[in-house]
């Protein structure tokens, strides 16, 4: 048995060894463990579809090459740092939360690879950078979303925003939102809180005393159900609005009953793609892991197919110049939509909104930037 | 209007204030034993309910005997902590044993994040009336609270009750003072100190299920904040005093929520008021409400 | 048992320090970006972990907020370096205040300001710490340095608050990290080998008896939290500029960052500056190559699950070893000398005889 | 109740206590103790077990702070000063359950009372406020920066320091152990240390508590000596605790004695052994007698 192994393996080297000529590396610096473990896997789902999906470009395997930041900052440095200069990787797909794709997208700056986030939608993300780009869109454009649907579709003029203060993310969000909001006429009361809070009585009870028509809360699924719960034991029976932390199954586990009516800005809606190759990606999902994908697993999908877009258009897979075509991407046809990226590395492209509905992420309406 | 917000600030600050002092109760316990500070005592909480979870989850038990089994193991979890980490070091300078408490706290939780993985967990295993809220006119309260309320006191009489009415608690209360004198006397020190660590586990469990019913989320860090808090609590009933753990505890949980329920502003910096009002009483008054220990001698 | 002389000694060091370097620029240049990275850090870990060492170890006062005062340092030294635009542009909520929103500084003058700011915040929660002993003393430190990190999140027209400080230019090099790294550790070591580190390791002994012997044991308790404290700026200084961006997460610079100097300093042994410079060594080292055991390993196709947070249950578990059964870690409150080597070098060889 | 009058004169007053008094909780743990201490002279504080000796070195050394009464010593009220302002103005200490620094060397245990040579600002103020003209103002250096950079300064005073501690150490004849720890020794040479460690703050008064306990009677016999010896070479007054009542009739010149916190006797030895009252306190314990 021992044997067969050893001679495996050495099968296996020689293979490896004589194609590893056609192959392209890519490194996938995803927290796999820790904190946001949860998204790191859901995005990783998303980019092994589309892996087996479109193994190859230019006539060379795809070899992606996973890195775990443990959803610690100081990793999410060196796991950059690691599959550029230790793996020798083409171009990253990578950092899911905003401050890691702020430690890890120095260091592909400086190294000229190109570092494509799926998930990072904090604006300085790719500020004065040449070689960061995102799948998604940006926090200035998701709060403009969700004012623009509490307002016009919500019919709401009053609303109280929760803003986590701990999250970048949240403060960021909730900020653009209330710009928004209110140079459309609306008015706004804020409440605060901090992620790992579990009562939000105290500013739940304030917060019911203004009547709101909706309650904004751009932060995390856990502490969004945990309010829904209070709130709705408190007696509010009206909308919440979240931006896309909210989306995880855990948010219908943990809060039941009481997060439906809970909409939230996304990238995706599996029930309703907007493109044929978001359909094919949603059956491949399916089959492959027996559940609907969630916006996370999509933008997986579409860094991964980016990425393979930007090689061919390069012709070369040298990292210059697979930046260089990333930057001049326009109208992709991606699973979250067509998707173009600005001179800054920014995706412009269309959000969707969606509630929870008998504890079923629901589609509502698409809004167009 | 500003009267039933108070009240109803205060019914939400009792019931927070009830879990704070159901936990300190077990940590100042343990603390007035062993004058340790078992910073795993929030982890061990953690545990519990992760065991009540699987308990029923995974065996299919029903919730009642779920909660019994995630106390008894958390129990059982406790005293091995303190045979296999606390008591080699109980003849060693005391600060070796606070180091290894951290090291154990350190620990419990990456055992949990690799036996039970970092994604938080839905703690949805009881039954639906505790959710049930009463509305009595303005104010609204759950029935959990009058639930959480009444073991708290349940398990304080039966502390107290321990502690003065029993010949264990004698011995309990003689090993506080005294180790060496106490195991002259006859008394097996190991046996009662195992047990000390075991009431204070299954306290600190029976917590932790009273915290996730609150807060349906399980997840490996989830005992440090409340462990924290309820240390905190200890501290300003005078730590090592059983009732003094009590009024601690409701005390604070009292002015977290009428603070950020009157400052929402301030919710930021909610636990600074915690850690402040930690560090006034450790500088002027460190024997907190309720004196049990005067200072020992040079 | 031959004393080795004053000469030889100095002669040996500066042939170290000068091969060390040499090793350091073989490093640099040729290990690659990555393990150059690594390099670094285990230098930056190793000022951390010296100067906590220094309070932890040699004082004998357990404090638990250490990372407050990194947390300080690096906040200071990001502020004062990062390049005007780039306020302009992080500060997108609050703008930042009038004078640093107009300061740009080189990285040496910001690591001591850095330096300076930690130490007088070291000194403003020692001084009220100080008056409690023991366990009462480590609690109250870490509730401070969670004040620090928390009024850190909130200070939005200062430190951006939970936004974090981005865009801070890259300056840690592994020179930087290793000249500051040699720097403290003369600085710890002529300290401990100082009057003033007999005081230190006396008090740390028995606080009555120093007393007696003419210490102010709380000046100098504080005296020793102080140097601590810069030092850690210094680290937390440096630790800025080689990651970049901080924020004030707990996860990075919070009780978390505490526990893993703790670690550090656990297995260099309590009380050693060159063990807590080995301990920063190992746990640099084995917290990348413990990736092994956590990642899924691919060979040739053929996966094997990984098992995620293995590595931090075996520095947990490393961590609880050490207390156990070996709680003098590696040097115990001994320092790495030549005189030691050639102690042990000789014992070995006599045993053989 | 004794009364207790100094009637020498010719000689300075190095140490006088006045109604000290302790209060532990409701218990009166030394009531209103009065004594007075001349400029080199030996004298022994003796009284059963839990009489309060030792809490009158501690009221004395500043580790406790007394309920009432002074402490004056060389005519400066030092009552509750911080001990190691106390050690700095010339008050020296050993103590009944051995009290070294064991983690570290015979030679640093001596050092480390050295150190209170560039730590004495606070005492020197507090003899300039009491006699300006003797006294003159001290100026704060701080010797930090200096020990820290090595100077000159700082090794010269290092050097001296090296040089005294070897000094006292080949003085009590443990020269040959300074390279040891501390922990290393046995229990005379320990008790040596002790005194040698005291001895190194330069003390004009040095209080020796039960420097005899656990001895055999040859090795209390060398004790003897050795303390006599001590306080003609270092021109020293010293106090001492001890139950040894032989040892104390033998070396002492006055001796006070004390019980349940009170004065019983006051006296030269041949007047203590003949006192009634301290006959009867120490009734049942032959051993003392």
């Amino acid at each position: 048995m021992k044997k067969t192994l050893i001679m495996l393996s050495v099968v296996m080297l020689l293979v490896s060894a004589v194609f590893g000529a056609g192959t392209i590396k890519i490194g996938v610096a995803f927290p796999m463990t820790g904190g946001i473990a949860a998204f790191g896997q859901m995005t990783l789902n998303g980019v092994k579809v589309a892996q087996s999906l479109y193994p190859t470009v230019l006539g060379k395997k795809i070899v992606l090459i996973v890195a775990d930041n443990r959803s610690d900052k100081t990793e999410a440095a060196n796991v950059v740092s690691r599959l550029i200069d230790y793996n020798h990787v083409k171009a990253i797909i990578g950092e899911i939360a905003s401050s890691h794709s702020l430690a890890g997208g120095s260091i592909a700056e400086r190294s000229h690879v190109p570092m494509l986030s799926p998930a990072s939608t904090n604006p300085l993300v790719t500020q004065g950078k040449h070689y960061v780009f995102r799948a998604c869109f940006i926090d200035p454009f998701q709060g403009h979303v969700a004012a623009v649907f509490a307002y016009n579709n919500l019919k709401a003029r009053t609303a109280v925003v929760f803003t986590d203060v701990v999250q970048d993310y949240s403060v960021g969000l909730a900020n653009f939102f209330v710009k928004d909001f209110v140079a459309m006429g609306g008015k706004v009361y804020k409440e605060f809180y901090q992620s790992g809070d579990q009562d939000f009585s105290a500013q739940l009870t304030d917060a019911l005393n203004k009547h709101p028509d909706v309650i904004y809360v751009p932060g995390y699924y856990p502490e969004i159900a945990l309010m829904a719960r209070q709130a709705r034991q408190l007696g509010y029976t009206g909308p919440f609005l979240a931006g896309d932390g909210a989306e995880a199954p855990e948010l219908v586990k943990i809060g039941g009953a009481a997060v439906n009516g809970v909409y939230y800005t996304s990238h995706f809606n599996a029930d309703a793609p907007f493109t044929e190759i978001g359909k094919e990606f949603v059956a491949k999902y399916k089959e492959m892991f027996k559940e609907s994908p969630s916006a996370l697993a999509a933008l997986g999908f579409d860094s991964y197919l980016l990425l393979r877009n930007a090689i061919k258009r390069a012709g070369s897979d040298e990292p210059e110049k697979i930046a260089a075509a990333l930057r001049h991407t326009k109208h992709f046809e991606g699973a979250t939509g067509y998707i173009t990226i600005d001179k800054y590395g920014n995706t412009i492209k269309s959000a969707v909104v969606n509630v929870v509905k008998n504890g079923k992420f629901t589609y509502v309406t698409t809004i167009n930037p | 209007m500003w009267l039933t917000d108070f009240a109803q600030n205060l019914i939400n600050g009792t019931l927070l204030g009830g879990l704070y002092a159901l936990i300190a109760i077990g940590y100042t316990m343990v603390y007035g034993i062993l004058r340790l500070i078992n910073f795993a005592h929030g982890d061990i909480l953690m545990w519990g309910v992760y065991f009540a979870l699987y308990a029923v989850v995974a065996f299919g038990m029903p919730w009642w005997l779920g909660f019994l089994v995630g106390i008894a193991l958390a129990g059982f979890l406790g005293f091995g902590i303190e045979k296999i980490a606390y008591r080699p070091l109980r003849n060693a300078p005391r600060i070796s044993s606070l180091i290894t408490a951290i090291g154990m706290s350190f620990f419990l939780e990456s055992l949990a994040v690799v036996v039970f993985g970092g994604i938080p967990k839905s703690f949805n295993i009881y039954p639906k009336f505790f959710n049930h809220t009463l509305i009595f006119g303005h104010l609204r309260i759950q029935t959990l609270t009058f639930f959480i309320l009444g073991i708290t006191f349940l398990l304080l009489l039966g502390v107290l009750w321990l502690l003065y009415r029993t010949k264990t608690g004698t011995a309990m209360r003689a090993i506080a003072t005294d180790i060496p004198t106490t195991s002259l006397m006859g008394a097996n020190v190991d046996r009662i100190i195992s047990l000390t660590f075991i009431i204070g586990s299954m306290l600190a469990a029976t917590s932790g299920i009273m915290w996730a019913m609150r807060y349906p989320q399980v997840q490996p860090y989830m005992g440090f904040v409340p462990g924290m808090k309820a240390f905190v609590a200890a501290v300003i009933g005078g730590i090592g005093s059983v009732p003094g753990a009590l009024v601690g505890g409701f005390l604070l949980g009292m002015t977290e929520i009428l603070v950020v329920g009157f400052f929402p502003n301030l919710a930021g910096y909610r636990d600074v008021f915690a850690y402040v009002i930690l560090i006034v009483l450790l500088m002027f008054r460190p024997t907190g409400i309720f004196t049990v220990y005067s200072e020992q001698k040079v | 048992m031959k004393r080795i002389s004053f000469k030889t000694n100095f002669i040996l060091t500066v042939i170290f320090v000068i091969g060390s370097g040499f090793m350091l620029l073989w490093a640099s240049n040729s290990l690659g970006d990555y393990w150059a990275r690594i390099i670094t850090l285990m230098a930056i870990y190793g000022i951390m972990a010296t100067s906590y060492t220094l309070v932890n170890g040699v004082t004998g006062i357990f404090s638990l907020g250490h990372a407050g005062f990194i947390a300080v340092g690096a906040y200071t030294a990001a502020l004062l370096t990062l390049p005007i635009q780039q306020k302009a542009m992080s500060f997108f909520i609050t703008p930042l205040i009038w004078p640093l929103n107009s300061i740009q500084m080189g990285f040496l003058p910001a690591t001591i300001i850095a330096g300076c700011v930690a130490a007088f915040a070291a000194f403003l929660v020692g001084y009220p710490s100080l008056r409690v002993t023991g366990d009462y003393f480590a609690i109250a430190t870490l509730a401070f340095a969670e004040i620090i990190r928390i009024v850190i999140q909130n200070s939005y027209s200062v430190t951006n608050g939970s936004l974090g400080l981005k865009g801070i230019p890259p300056y840690t090099t592994i020179w930087w990290a290793w000249g500051w790294l040699l720097v403290t550790l003369i600085v710890l070591g002529s300290f401990k080998f100082s009057s003033y580190g007999r005081a230190l390791r006396a008090m740390s002994e028995d606080t009555v008896a120093a007393r007696a012997m003419g210490i102010d044991v709380f000046k100098h308790q504080l005296m020793s939290f102080v140097v601590s404290g810069f030092f850690a700026g210094i680290g937390g200084a440096l630790y800025a500029h080689w990651l970049t961006t901080i924020d004030p997460r707990p996860t990075s610079l919070g009780i978390m960052l505490t526990f893993f100097v703790l670690i550090m300093i656990v297995v260099g042994g309590l009380g050693s500056l060159s063990g807590a410079v080995l301990g920063a060594v190992f746990f640099a080292f084995s917290a990348q190559w413990l990736r092994i055991v956590e990642s899924p390993m691919n060979f040739f196709g053929l996966t094997i699950p990984g098992i995620p947070g293995m590595s931090m249950l075996i520095f947990a578990v490393v961590f609880i070893l050490i207390m156990l059964f070996w709680r003098r870690g590696i040097m115990g409150r001994d320092e790495l000398s030549w005189q030691y080597i050639y102690n042990h070098f000789s014992k070995r060889v006599g045993d053989q005889d | 109740m004794i009364k207790i009058k100094n009637e020498k004169t010719d000689k300075k007053e190095v140490l006088k206590l006045e109604n000290l008094t302790i209060k532990f909780g409701g218990l009166t743990a030394v009531d209103s103790f009065n004594a007075y201490i001349n400029k080199n002279e030996l004298i022994g504080l003796i009284g059963p077990n839990g009489a309060g000796k030792t809490t009158i070195f501690n009221m004395v050394t500043g580790i406790y702070k007394p309920s009432f009464g002074t402490v004056t010593f060389n005519d400066v009220n030092i009552t509750a000063m911080a001990p190691h302002v106390i050690t700095h103005l010339g008050i020296a200490r050993t103590f009944q359950n051995i009290r070294l620094f064991s983690e570290m060397s015979v030679l640093e245990n001596v050092m480390v009372a050295e150190h209170s040579w560039l730590q004495n600002y606070k005492a020197k103020k507090v003899l300039h406020a009491h006699n300006p003209s003797e006294f003159p103002k001290p100026r704060w250096k701080s010797w930090f920066w200096s020990a820290v950079l090595k100077t000159p300064d700082y090794l010269k005073v290092e050097k001296e320091m090296n040089f005294y501690a070897n000094k006292l150490l080949s003085v009590v004849g443990l020269d040959k152990y300074a390279d040891h720890k501390a922990s290393a020794l046995s229990y005379g040479p320990q008790r040596k240390l002790e005194i040698a460690r005291a001895l190194a703050t330069k003390p004009s008064l040095l209080l020796l508590d039960e420097p005899a306990a656990g001895m055999n009677p040859q090795e209390t016999q060398e004790l003897a000596d050795f303390i006599t010896n001590v306080r003609k070479k270092f021109d020293i007054t010293i106090l001492l605790i001890e139950h040894d009542m032989k040892f104390v009739m033998k070396i002492c010149e006055r001796i006070y004695v004390l019980d349940y916190g009170k004065i019983i006797a006051h006296g030269v030895p041949e007047e203590i052994q003949k006192n009634k009252k301290v006959i009867e306190a120490y009734l049942g314990d032959e051993s003392y007698v």
